[in-house]
């Protein structure tokens, strides 16, 4: 309805005519007068200097700005890089790989590839008029936007910590007067999406590693009761910590605890324990659920390292390691569960 | 006390909140901000922290602004910015704040029905001009700071006329010292605004009518020393 | 005929009030027994007009009766209008000034 | 037990000073390495020694984010292992029902203990008293709070707080001790708290709170002064729980004092107000009881008076002195008016379409002008009486830098004066009504109204345009012009027959003759045309075509035209424009036909609306209205169609429209057929048999009068279980009234039989008034006003046709 | 689902078979009682005579072998504390602030003084003083034979006290009282003057409940030592002349302490019954069945202990052990009043306004 209200319509849209409106010069007071009481109710403060070439009017996009999804145990935003980045706890290879097939999958083709340095740059991919990459690559694909990504992998902070930046290096948009490919402006907001996708595949990438993992067959291991560190009751074994932390929930859930949340960083599954009377059907069917000597309530699984060996120690919602009979009764239970195959 | 078994891990939910968002913007990218709307307030009371819930805070106050729920989008804001004291994107609930008390003077009822801009309530324009200042004054460098600064200045022109207006309802009903106040708090408290000629000329015919000659004379001067040119 | 509203505007002062004024009175002094002027000149402040008008438009009169107050500085040097005017503050006993 | 040590451990290997040449750091999750190292009071390259590190390790704790800070050195290098203070996911308050739980994350957040923040074990002491606290506020004394803290994964922690409430503690028993004069149950029942009847299950009177017992206290306090009793003093008051904690136990001990009576009343200080004035205000006067209550009451009235000449913030102390001995005292009232104050600025919010002006115009008093109390309520019951606002609050603040100035803010809610109304309307008298209109009485919020209508229904069709603006000038002399063309089908309505076809364009100019009353003047012409039936056997019908020398039947139709001059006084002091409670409204209108018009008469009409306020929520209504016509020059009698009308809801409600008043009489003569003529036509004139043979039939239709009067008692009350809904009233109403027609001449019809002339009523007869009585309700619905009115007819003449409910929508006040 | 157990519900009685059968002697109807439970009215044997004042105003002296009325005044007024028997009068406070005081012999009015405030406790009577302690912690003492007001005392108060107040005791020259504020304090008789001041219980804690450390417990005088508890806080044995503690063991309670031979007996604040050893403190047993059921004091007769609960209950505890060995059920409304042992007869005072004897069948 522009004809009928609009810039120039019957009835005036007036929404842009603040870019129109101009500041006069402050009042000059001629030499016999004062003017004291002037005090300006309505200042009107000066922009920093960043602020000077940023857009207005129409083209100020009021979309909300993206978030860097650093939701998952074992990413942390990087809250300083002026270009969208995360720190990652994960081994170099599997995350140079999961980002390569990311791209390949969908047919993205490279213009460099340095795996030396880890820089990764695509050719031309599609874009949808945000910037977001549409998930499909491919010369014939793109029509009116497209754009080109740099991913960079370096080292973190912390740690086993590694990072890894997103940058979109060009963006081209296609004007139909003029039908040729102009220039866009690049902005942080693009960048962020492309890395939350890289985020998002990274995940579904772990969740196949855990599975297949998973089936594995994990050759049981013994433990023994010993104590920490600091001198607390845990089970103790040889076994490597990864294979541990791999077999830990399968025994977990085998003991009916429900595992609520994990911290890879931390090493730490957070799980919680329903106490249940032994019902009248568990009887019948006689499985020999005996139900663990703990109240029902939140625990805290942690695997450490004592000297050279793997320790696992239980402790409880309040971070407080349980106590040592209690571990004892449980001991029975554990290390059986450690010890079988599935 | 039904112990609120989660059973999907942190791994299970990201997927699901990737799909929920997703769905949010299919919506906000084809105009239908209701469900947009829902599926954001669902997200962020499923992840009630960290960047789940920011993104889809920021998304919902863009959403009821595009929906001109002006209410729920300021309260959208000022929950963003009470939660997140120190996020990143503070700039953007504060702009966006102003941008609603702003757009909630105009609009196509307003244009039609409404008697015009700078002749009716002005607290929501004074309102809108105190977000834009605040964001300013917090983010000089922010990404909105410059297209608030240029809204403030119009805001302060459209302060300036109200004022004015009103100065001259009192000079038809022969109000002249009313009208002689209300032109002089233009003057003094709505600097750099091009109503400030009119004020003077204003304020000196208003004097003249008031037999004060000497005051006329000094409007008189002072306009004569800044717009030369001025004719009313 | 036609009614019209009554317009008043302006400081309404009581002549015992007036009879309180002193030279050397501050601004703030003045203030204190005639309440602050209604009308004020946006660009000099050594000279105060107390002017009070009250238009009743029935009767088609409006009365005006104006004060005007002069100061140095922050001093009230001396007085003229309508009113009854303090010995001390007419305008001839302080020509030299 | 909440890990909250840190261990402070100064780091063993230290045994020299060392340049440090490089500094890891391990453990940050949340804070950023450049936050740490701008915190971090050291340098790579400067020297250290043991003696600095603890001051390091300290300013490090000082930040309140780490709980375990842990230096290594090897060679050059510097460890820094850190762990983190764990932030707040989530805080849960659970089995919390007195207090809401966003109010207690409230007082959270205040003192810091919010989600996102760092978690500071030692607050959860000072968040659990303050929750304490709080509960003691409310009389529940026997509370319970847990506090659970569950870690997460990422450093995080969600903290649950689970509160058991427990009985609160209810007021067992309240003893006043020291009371002779007044019996405990007499000062009791003035109480609020008390110990509780059976339905204190739901109210919360028993449940003691200090705001409660230190408000009884005042009320015992002035319940004492305002019966004379000077000298009350409450002793002491003790408040005790049980040991169980369910019950609270009060005593309070009091001095009563002796009963003074006032011996003399000065007033003094710069009073305004002259010596009679400030008396009538004082009710005490000497000899009577002393009284706290009436003493304020004088206070008050005096500040309000003053208040009217501009002395807006007067003060009124009273001083009492006892006169020893004679428990008599003397009251010195001293009336200090302050300074007189000007309104500094006038600023209306909330008017988002309505222009300033049209608001400002209505106010009596201008900026710069003295404030006048009584001018600020008039202006707000001016804008109150505007149609288009629906609320209107206003305040006067003072101005802080200047002491004799004050502003006036008007708070105004607008209602949406346009209606664009369209759609099918049912009257069961009137049957299904097509009506489009579009009217905006605030028409780009100029407060000019503006009206297109299109109205059909079974009796009329009616276009209408009007244009009318209240403020044609500034001082409120008010201009419109309304044209109108329409069809009115008299048959259908019950009149006595004939089809009016009318158009008509008039102007009218008005303006104030003082502050309530305003006089208007029209001036329009109307051209008609009206189709009577050939054979219609109405008397009134034949009568006015003879009148005015015309035959009905050779020529039925009667075209006229009429310049119509009127001239109305009005006086309004409503208190609201829509559903006024207060005020009363009144109008006396001429309206004439110009000589020279076809037709000459004229009509006057007095009505008179009175609302008188019985209590919050109830208005009793009076209304009186009187409407009498007459012809003059050459028009003998009012033409029956400018006749007035009576029965519907505009007038007798529980009765069908126009059903009362005088019945047309139909005089059925024989009709023969008109014998051949000898050059064999027919000639088309019936032959009329002589009238004396007639048959007079009173027909159910009326023929109106030009004499009305109408009554009416109502009784408004307040909406049941929507008192606070002001688009909404309810009443019971009794409706008296009477249509007569003062020129009937019943020996008109002197040539009747006998037998048919007493079958005629005498019309001109004022003495068969009808009486009706029932219920209404009225809604301001969007689609504009509706009435629905439920009544029962007491008084009837037969042949009255009655309607028990009536629903309509459309104008009706 | 909140297992939200409300930590003041009385137990259910244990079931019980008596070991000895009980009977009710006699029982007289004194008023129509009271329903305010926390008021003190307990009967007092002297002059071979029982004198009991009941809560809606009937002062009686009851013969103690058949339960006969011997004479009945009739005060129409709520009394809240006493009668106090010595010096041949009788002396009752109530809770419209005044002092009665009749003729021991016929009951007959000697005097009336009005006080500041609400009495809810006995007064005391001796050495031609009567003492009288009101709820605003103020301790008046009148003349007792013309009722002149001779002098008075006040503490400070904290803003929210436990309902209930100790009754003065006058003994050796000196009146002794507990207060509001936890203190214990002695006057002279003759002058009023403090003769010395302990704290029993410091308040501790951040809240008004926290901070309530009443002293509401009647000081127990034996030889040179006042035994005293305070609510929240300590029950102590002091050295009368120079109000020293000898022990101090923490115990919370606001019922009346009885001595029998060298034990204390003690009911705790939650209705637990101990023995206490009198010279060091030391707890011999406690009886916990009849948690929160409010029981009154205790009181020994024989080789049993004897106390009364809020259903009105009777039950007999072992001196040795305190097990429970016999109940019976004697007076619906309950009975708080402190049991009054007369040879092998306990008198009780119901709610009801009725006073009861019973004896071992």
């Amino acid at each position: 309805c522009s004809l009928f209200y609009g810039e120039d319509g019957l009835i005036k849209d007036t929404s842009y005519d603040y870019l129109k409106a101009k500041e006069t010069a402050p009042l000059k007071i001629p030499p016999h007068l004062k003017h004291e009481n002037n005090v300006n109710y309505t200042v009107v403060p000066a922009i920093g200097e960043q602020a000077k070439n940023a857009p207005s009017g129409k083209d100020i996009s009021l979309v909300a700005p993206a978030q860097i999804l650093d939701v998952l145990d074992n990413i942390r935003a990087n809250k300083q890089s002026p270009v969208p980045a995360i720190y990652i706890v994960e081994n170099e290879e599997f995350l140079w790989d999961t980002i390569i097939n990311l791209f390949t999958e969908q047919g993205v083709k490279f213009s460099r590839r340095d795996k030396a340095n880890r820089v990764l740059e695509t050719e031309w991919v599609a874009v949808d008029k945000r910037g977001v990459w549409l998930g499909i690559a491919g010369e014939d694909d793109i029509d009116e936007f497209k754009a080109k990504f740099r991913i960079a992998l370096s080292e973190g902070i912390l740690k086993d910590e590694k990072q890894i930046t997103v940058e979109r290096i060009a963006a081209q948009m296609f004007n139909d007067d003029t039908d040729k490919w102009q220039d866009m402006a690049n902005y942080w907001h693009d960048s962020a999406e492309m890395l939350n996708l890289i985020i998002a595949h990274y995940d579904t990438a772990t969740i196949e590693r855990d599975r297949n993992s998973k089936n594995a067959v994990v050759a049981g291991f013994k433990v023994q009761l010993a104590h920490d560190d600091n001198n607390n009751a845990a089970l103790v074994t040889e076994t490597d910590k990864a294979l541990v932390w791999e077999k830990l929930p399968k025994v977990l859930e085998a003991l009916d605890f429900d595992v609520k949340d994990r911290d890879r960083r931390l090493m730490t599954y957070f799980i919680a324990y329903e106490y249940e009377e032994p019902g009248f059907f568990a009887s019948l069917f006689d499985e020999e659920q005996t139900p663990l000597p703990l109240e029902s309530g939140d625990y805290q699984v942690t695997v450490t390292t004592v000297g050279e060996l793997t320790a696992i120690v239980f402790r409880d919602g309040q971070g407080t390691p349980l106590n040592a009979e209690t571990m004892v009764k449980l001991y029975p239970q554990l290390n059986k569960l450690f010890s079988d195959k599935k | 006390c039904q112990s609120n078994r989660a059973t999907t891990t942190e791994a299970q939910r990201i997927n699901n909140a990737f799909k929920l968002f997703e769905r949010a913007q299919q919506s906000m990218l084809s105009g239908n901000y209701r469900s947009a709307v829902q599926y954001l307030e669902r997200l962020d009371s499923l992840y009630p922290f960290g960047a789940y819930s920011h993104r889809a805070q920021l998304n919902l106050i863009f959403s009821y602004y595009k929906l001109n729920d002006y209410a729920s989008g300021i309260a959208a804001a000022d929950r963003f910015i009470r939660q997140n004291p120190r996020h990143k994107d503070l700039e953007y609930a504060y702009y966006m704040k102003g941008l609603i008390n702003y757009s909630s003077e105009k609009g196509f009822g307003k244009e039609l029905f409404s008697a015009p801009l700078s002749e009716r309530d002005a607290s929501t324009a004074r309102q809108a001009f105190d977000d834009f200042a605040e964001l300013v004054r917090l983010f000089p460098n922010s990404h909105y700071a410059k297209d608030a600064r240029q809204r403030m200045i119009y805001l302060r022109n459209r302060l300036a006329e109200y004022e004015l207006h009103v100065a001259n309802y009192y000079m038809r009903r022969e109000a002249y010292q009313a009208a002689v106040s209300r032109a002089k708090y233009v003057v003094d408290h709505y600097p750099k605004t091009p109503s400030v000629p009119y004020a003077l000329k204003m304020m000196e015919i208003a004097y003249n009518l008031l037999e004060l000659p000497d005051l006329a004379e000094n409007a008189r001067q002072v306009l004569l020393l800044n717009y030369p040119g001025f004719k009313e | 005929c036609v009614y019209r509203l009554d317009i008043q505007q302006g400081n309404i002062l009581a002549q015992r009030d007036i009879d309180k004024l002193r030279p050397e009175l501050t601004k703030n002094q003045v203030v204190f027994v005639l309440g602050s002027p209604v009308v004020d000149d946006g660009f000099a402040d050594d000279k105060w007009v107390y002017l009070y008008s009250y238009e009743n438009a029935n009767l088609g009169k409006t009365t005006v009766k104006k004060l005007e107050l002069y100061f140095n500085g922050d001093k009230l040097v001396s007085a003229a209008g309508d009113y009854e005017i303090p010995e001390a503050l007419k305008m001839s006993h302080n020509i030299e000034q | 037990a909440e890990k909250t040590t840190s261990q402070l451990t100064t780091p063993k290997t230290f045994d020299d000073e060392f340049i440090v040449t490089e500094i890891d750091v391990n453990g940050l999750q949340r804070m950023e390495l450049g936050t740490f190292f701008n915190m971090l009071p050291l340098q790579v390259g400067e020297k250290l020694d043991s003696s600095r590190v603890p001051i390091i390790i300290r300013t490090i704790y000082a930040s309140n984010s780490f709980e375990d800070i842990r230096m290594f050195r090897d060679g050059g290098k510097l460890y820094i292992d850190l762990k983190e203070r764990p932030t707040i996911s989530e805080i849960t308050i659970e089995g919390n029902s007195d207090i809401k739980t966003e109010q207690i994350l409230d007082a959270m957040q205040k003192s810091g203990f919010a989600k996102g923040e760092i978690f500071d074990p030692s607050a959860i002491k000072s968040i659990k008293l303050g929750m304490e606290e709080q509960y003691f506020a409310h009389g529940k004394y026997s509370i319970k709070i847990e506090d659970k803290v569950i870690t997460q994964s990422r450093n995080r922690v969600h903290i649950k707080f689970i509160v058991s409430e427990g009985e609160p503690a209810k007021i067992q028993k309240i003893s006043i001790v020291g009371n002779s004069i007044f019996p405990d149950e007499e000062l009791l029942n003035q109480f609020e708290l008390s110990t509780g009847e059976w339905y204190s299950f739901f109210s919360s009177e028993d449940q003691y709170s200090r705001e409660k017992l230190s408000g009884d206290l005042e009320t015992l306090r002035s319940y004492y002064l305002d019966r004379g009793y000077l000298k009350y003093e409450n002793t002491s008051t003790q408040v005790s729980i049980s040991p169980d904690r369910k019950g609270i136990y009060l005593t309070i001990n009091i001095d009563e004092g002796e009963k003074f009576k006032v011996n003399d009343i000065v007033f003094s200080g710069d009073l305004i107000l002259t010596k009679e004035q400030l008396s009538s205000v004082m009710p005490l006067s000497k000899g009577d009881t002393y009284s706290a209550a009436a003493i304020s009451f004088a206070e008050e009235q005096i500040k309000r008076s003053l208040g009217f000449y501009g002395y807006a913030f007067a003060k009124v102390v009273t001083v009492p002195n006892v006169i020893e001995g004679e428990n008599k005292v003397d009251l010195t009232l001293f009336v200090d008016p302050g300074k007189k104050v000007y309104v500094n600025r006038i600023n209306f919010a909330g008017n988002e379409t309505t222009n300033d002006e049209v608001l400002r115009r209505e106010v009596r008093l201008m900026e710069g002008s003295a404030l006048s109390n009584e001018a600020v309520d008039r202006s707000k019951v001016r804008l109150q009486r505007l149609s288009y606002l629906e609320e209107v609050n206003v305040e006067t603040p003072k101005v802080e830098d200047k002491e004799d100035r004050v502003d006036i803010n008007y708070q105004v809610k607008e209602r949406s004066a346009g209606t664009i109304q369209g759609g099918v309307g049912y009257s069961e008298s009137w049957g299904t009504s097509l009506n489009a209109n579009v009217s905006h009485s605030n028409f780009l919020g100029s407060g000019k109204r503006i009206q297109f209508g299109i109205n059909k229904n079974k009796y009329s069709e009616s276009y209408r345009a009007d244009y009318w603006d209240p403020y044609f000038t500034l001082d409120g002399i008010s201009a419109g012009v309304s044209l109108e063309y329409s069809i009115t089908d008299y048959n259908e309505l019950r009149y006595s027959s004939g089809l009016l076809d009318t158009a008509s364009l008039s102007f009218n100019l008005g303006y104030p003759i003082n502050e309530v009353s305003r006089l208007n003047f029209g001036i329009g012409y109307q051209d008609s045309k009206l189709k009577a039936s050939r054979i219609t056997q109405a008397v009134q019908v034949i009568d006015f075509f003879n009148d005015n020398g015309q035959d009905i039947r050779v020529d039925p139709t009667f075209d006229y035209d009429l310049y119509r001059l009127s001239a109305a006084w009005t006086r309004n002091t409503l208190n609201r424009g829509i559903f006024p409670d207060r005020g009363t409204s009144q109008t006396f209108s001429t309206n004439f036909t110009a000589p020279g018009s076809d037709l000459e008469f004229y009509k006057l009409d007095y009505s008179i609306n009175h609302y008188l306020p019985i209590a919050p929520g109830w208005t009793f209504l009076s209304k009186f209205r009187a409407s009498w016509g007459k012809g003059y020059g050459d028009t003998e009698s009012l033409p029956f169609f400018e006749n007035f009308s009576a029965g519907g809801s505009g007038t007798m409600r529980g009765f069908e429209s126009n059903t009362i008043g005088p019945r047309a009489v139909d005089l059925e003569n024989y009709e023969a057929i008109p014998p051949i003529s000898p050059d064999g036509t027919q000639s088309s004139v019936p032959w009329i048999l002589p009238s004396e043979l007639s048959t007079a039939v009173i027909s159910r239709r009326t023929a109106g009068g030009n004499a009305r009067v109408l009554g009416t008692l109502e009784l408004i009350f307040p909406v049941p279980f929507a008192e606070d809904n002001n688009s909404l009233r309810t009443s019971l109403f009794v409706d008296v009234g009477n249509l007569w027609d003062t020129q009937f001449d019943i020996n008109r019809y002197g040539y009747l039989p006998a037998s048919e002339l007493d079958k005629i009523p005498d019309y001109s007869e004022p003495g068969t008034y009808r009486v009706s009585a029932g219920f209404s309700l009225q809604w301001l619905s969007p689609m504009g006003p509706l009435t629905i009115s439920l009544s029962k007819p007491i008084r009837k003449e037969e042949l009255d046709e009655t309607e028990s409910f009536s629903f309509n929508v459309g104008k009706t006040f | 689902c909140s297992d939200e157990v409300d930590i003041y519900e009385p137990d259910p009685l244990v079931d019980l078979d008596n070991q000895f059968e009980t009977k009710v002697l006699w029982k007289t109807s004194i008023g129509d009682g009271t329903n305010d439970k926390t008021v003190k009215l307990s009967p007092v044997y002297a002059y071979q005579k029982i004198f009991v004042a009941d809560g809606s105003g009937n002062v009686a002296a009851v013969n103690p072998d058949n339960g006969e009325v011997i004479w009945q005044t009739e005060l129409n007024t709520v009394i809240g504390g006493g009668p106090a028997v010595a010096n041949n009068i009788v002396a009752v406070g109530t809770t419209q602030g005044e002092v009665i005081v009749l003729n021991a012999a016929d009951g007959t009015e000697k005097w009336r003084r009005a006080v500041s405030s609400e009495i809810i406790t006995s007064p005391a009577v001796g050495d031609g003083y009567v003492v009288v302690r009101s709820v605003n912690d103020k301790l008046t003492a009148f003349d007792a034979e013309s009722g002149e007001q001779q002098w008075l005392h006040d503490q400070t108060m904290p803003s929210l006290t436990l309902r209930g107040d100790s009754s003065p005791v006058i003994v050796g020259g000196g009146v002794i009282s507990g207060f509001s504020n936890g203190k214990l304090a002695v006057f002279l008789l003759d002058s009023g003057r403090l003769a010395w001041e302990k704290t029993i219980t410091a308040p501790v804690g951040y809240s008004e409940i926290q901070k309530l450390v009443d002293v509401d417990v009647k000081p127990l005088v034996s030889g040179t030592n006042v035994y005293v508890a305070a609510y929240n806080g300590n029950l102590t044995s002091i050295e009368a002349s120079n109000g020293q503690a000898i022990w101090q063991r923490e115990l919370s309670t606001f019922q009346e302490i009885t001595l029998s031979e060298l034990i204390l007996l003690v009911t705790h604040e939650n209705s637990h019954v101990s023995a206490v050893d009198k010279s060091n403190g030391v707890i011999l047993w406690t009886q916990k069945a009849l948690h929160r059921r409010q029981l009154s004091a205790p009181e020994s007769i024989g080789d049993n202990v004897v106390v009364t609960d809020f259903e009105g209950y009777l039950h007999w505890l072992s001196r040795k052990d305190g097990t429970l060995v016999s109940r019976e059920h004697i007076d619906s409304d309950g009975i708080s009043a402190v049991p009054l042992v007369i040879d092998n007869k306990v008198i009780l005072f119901g709610h009801s306004g009725n006073l009861y004897a019973v004896a071992k069948r």
